[in-house]
């Protein structure tokens, strides 16, 4: 097998998601390869359904969904290694009572053991900044800490692509301003799907989901244009 | 959540009486170990359900599982022991059932729910209290789907990071969150001036003036 | 304590979620086979699940909720099944052994497994009163009441529930390993219970 | 026993809650009669635990709290039919299968009964211009909605002053103004802790929270420098 490019693309075709007989998305036609992708729109206008394609948390209906020479309808475990997920409520992700033992727990399925183990997971609380939580219990952290260990637990996978639903939506202003610094940092290509217009000022490119479409695609200023025209009608 | 409303003659007819009907029935069924009587009384029972006036589709779909368990209780007594007793064994059963679903398909849900309270009543002096058990089997309803939903965000987030399938990894977050949950929504239930201890059997607080 | 009415709420409101959580668990489809008509089903997880994490009491109480419901005719049962007739039917044995399972499972597991201090012992007290609670009891009553509404000989009913012991084993198992891992992380529950390490 | 007043203030005197040996709240002196009252602070700072001591969710381990003559120690219900309390999830605060079922749980509560019950529950589902939600089941609402039906269900017991705590997190920019513009038209009082700075700039008094005591009382201008001081530090 050829070794995969660093980061590869992810490439939607002709992507249609189908729920109980109504289209969710429709027709989508989407090449990412941007470091910094931003997804807006309102409630239940398809973003979440998007960005769970990208990792084959659904599939699609009809069309194809790719990752690199990927497709997630066949090889979705080897995808979800390239494509990491932090989700709105940190509380579905954390699975064990402490926090090394909670992200040592993915990079165990991946088959690694003992001080290879534990140095990854060291190496990615560091980088984070958040080795004082080390031994805690997962379930006691505030909800800003119980967010950073999310990250932590995804990042640890070493995806070349995170991906972001809502993650900023139960935090404080300096939880969210250290989550936004943190993702603003990453080398990875990172996707964030948010209603906090100002956190993605920034980015290279911001798509604007409207009742199951790709309604915008473009520079972050005229999309939230676009958004606040069809939020205020 | 039942689906249709009950419709038909039986529907009129109180349910504490049809449950009494029930209880008496359960009993003349197993006194009565004789084929013809077996019989009629499995004619009476099908004529109940078909008094329901429940879709021919729904009641098949109903009582497909119940066939096929007196199907597999008739094989094995034919096998074991007298035809006889295989007969009677199975349309003792089969009435008995169809009774029930009789009693049930004409019997509004809250209909049910009112009879209970009234039975529960004098569990008050065990220190229960009615008011709270409507409250469980109400709440009962509206969770179900709630940790449905919840049991699937935890899924994918564990597909997300690699993991198939481990029951002790799912049902612990699961677990968690439903009980914190549940704490706050006992707060909601006291901001909306619940009362668990109904004023005449709080134990009266000590009267500083 | 003050008030004592917000602790009773979160009781009522303990029960209600568990009970739901055990009906919850009968949306996954039960699988019949072998000699006797009963199905395998994962609600008696729910029913283990329930004692082991709310104790005697709560834990017999909702599930008294969930089959109460199920007496008025909701389908919350494994394969969408309710009505007074499941009750008659063949597993309504099991059915009644239910409740006094999750008391038994609560007893034992507050008063006894919980005490434990080393991991070990307690993971093993814990399994054993899983065990007893939630096979032992709940056989108790469904054999026989198998055997005398469908007419089958004891010892058919008997041999039938041997197909139940492996998955019920391992019910056993996941129960216990998720109940001790809960309460680790979430001590107020069986409020004056001394776990290791506190 | 006298009538009491209309809108009765809220005075919290020497107010201190403990939880597992830390205080949580400290020495609180506080007088609420404004009309709009928002309350900010970083995670954790105990804003929830503030707000929740008004209807007796949380009693004062020191110090005392009263609503108009009554303190929330002795008669927790009757200050209860005061204050109503809007919940951050809405999910945990909706507890009958039915929305109509859910907006009469608390009137029930107060012991109505028959027409004076629905003509009291229809009233608030028409204020709220939410009627049509009347017979759904509670669990297929929207995050929207489901804020909605919340409200509602506070609205119909008639308090005299409403908190809210977080109402907003779950909600985008088109409910989230929907939901603002409902609590700037209420008659009654309104307590909002908030995240969402934008949504408060018109209030008459803000307070800002910080590690258990109020760090700020005053314009909402001034809080929120304040708040960005602090949170930026
Ligand atoms: N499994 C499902 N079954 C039925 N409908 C679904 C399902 N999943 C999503 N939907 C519907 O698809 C639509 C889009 O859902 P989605 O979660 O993608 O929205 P969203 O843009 O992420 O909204 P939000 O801002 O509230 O998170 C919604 O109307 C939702 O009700
Ligand atoms: N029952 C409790 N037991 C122990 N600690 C508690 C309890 N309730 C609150 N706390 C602690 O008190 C502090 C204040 O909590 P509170 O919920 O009031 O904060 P908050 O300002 O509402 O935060 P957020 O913005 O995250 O909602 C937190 O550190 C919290 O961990
Ligand atoms: O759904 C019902 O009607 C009740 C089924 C009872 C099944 C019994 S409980 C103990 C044993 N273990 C199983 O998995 N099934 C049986
Ligand atoms: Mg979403
Ligand atoms: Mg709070």
């Amino acid at each position: 097998m050829p070794p995969e490019p660093a980061n590869p693309g992810i490439r939607l075709t002709g992507v249609t998601v189908t729920r109980e007989g109504t289209d969710v998305l429709r027709d989508v036609d989407l090449t990412l390869d941007e470091h910094r992708i931003a997804v807006i729109g309102l409630n239940g206008s398809g973003k979440s359904t998007l960005v769970r394609l990208l990792n084959a948390l659904v599939l699609p209906t009809r069309g194809t969904v790719r990752v690199g020479e990927l497709t997630t309808a066949q090889d979705a475990k080897r995808i979800r290694r390239q494509v990491g997920f932090v989700f709105q409520n940190p509380e579905n992700q954390i699975v064990m009572p402490l926090v090394a033992e909670d992200i040592a727990f993915g990079v165990k399925n991946l088959g690694l053991r003992g001080t290879e183990l534990t140095d990854r997971v060291d190496a990615v609380l560091d980088r984070l900044g958040i080795t004082h939580l080390r031994d805690r219990e997962s379930y006691t952290l505030s909800g800003g800490e119980k967010q950073m260990v999310a990250l932590a637990s995804v990042l640890v996978m070493e995806p070349s692509t995170v991906v972001f639903d809502e993650p900023t939506t139960m935090l404080d202003r300096r939880n969210r301003r250290r989550l936004q610094r943190t993702i603003d940092h990453l080398d990875q290509r990172a996707i964030v799907v948010t209603h906090d217009l100002e956190m993605i000022s920034a980015y290279e490119r911001t798509l604007v989901v409207h009742e199951g479409r790709i309604a915008f695609d473009g520079e972050p200023a005229a999309a939230l244009d676009f958004y606040c025209r069809i939020s205020d009608s | 959540m039942n689906g249709s409303r009950p419709g038909g003659p039986l529907a009129a007819v109180p349910a504490g009486c049809k449950f009494g009907f029930l209880f008496v029935a359960s009993i003349v069924l197993y006194a009565v170990p004789h084929v013809p009587a077996q019989v009629a009384f499995f004619v009476l029972a099908v004529t109940a359900v078909l008094l329901t006036r429940t879709p021919l589709r729904r009641l098949g779909r109903l009582l497909l599982g119940l066939f096929l368990v007196v199907g597999i209780v008739f094989a094995t007594l034919v096998l074991t022991s007298t035809w006889e007793a295989a007969a009677v064994s199975a349309l003792r059963l089969l009435s008995l059932c169809l009774f029930a679903y009789a009693v049930t398909l004409s019997t509004a849900f809250s209909e049910m729910l009112a009879l209970f309270e009234t039975l529960l009543r004098p569990t008050r002096h065990l220190g229960l209290n009615s008011a709270q058990i409507s409250l469980a089997l109400s709440m009962t309803i509206r969770f179900i789907p709630e940790i449905r939903s919840q049991y699937l965000a935890i899924r994918e987030a564990q597909f997300a990071r690699g993991l198939h399938n481990s029951p002790v990894a799912v049902l612990v977050p699961l677990l968690v969150r439903t009980l914190e949950s549940a704490q706050e929504i006992s707060s909601a239930i006291d901001a909306r001036c619940y009362d668990s201890a109904p004023p005449a059997r709080r134990p009266t607080p000590p009267v500083s003036d | 304590m003050s008030a004592d009415s917000p602790q009773t709420t979160q009781n009522t409101v303990l029960v209600a979620v568990f009970a739901a959580l055990i009906a919850a668990l009968g949306l996954v489809p039960p699988i019949t086979i072998g000699i006797v008509p009963v199905p395998i089903t994962l609600q008696t997880l729910g029913v283990m699940l329930a004692g082991a994490l709310l104790g005697p009491v709560r834990g017999m109480l909702s599930v008294v909720v969930l089959e109460v419901l199920v007496l008025a005719g909701l389908p919350l049962l494994a394969g969408g099944r309710g009505g007074f007739g499941v009750f008659l039917g063949p597993t309504g044995g099991y059915l009644i052994g239910w409740i006094p399972a999750a008391l038994v499972i609560g007893f034992l597991v507050q008063h006894w497994a919980l005490r434990q201090t080393r991991p070990g012992t307690r993971f093993a007290a814990a399994l054993l009163s899983v065990v007893v609670g939630g096979i032992g009891v709940i056989y108790a009553l469904g054999v026989p009441w198998t055997a005398v509404v469908t007419g089958l000989p004891l010892s058919t009913s008997l041999l039938g529930s041997l197909v139940f012991i492996p998955g019920d084993l391992l019910k056993a198992v996941v129960a216990t390993a998720v109940a001790l891992n809960v309460h680790r992380s979430y001590r107020r529950l069986l409020g004056g219970v001394q776990t290791a390490g506190r």
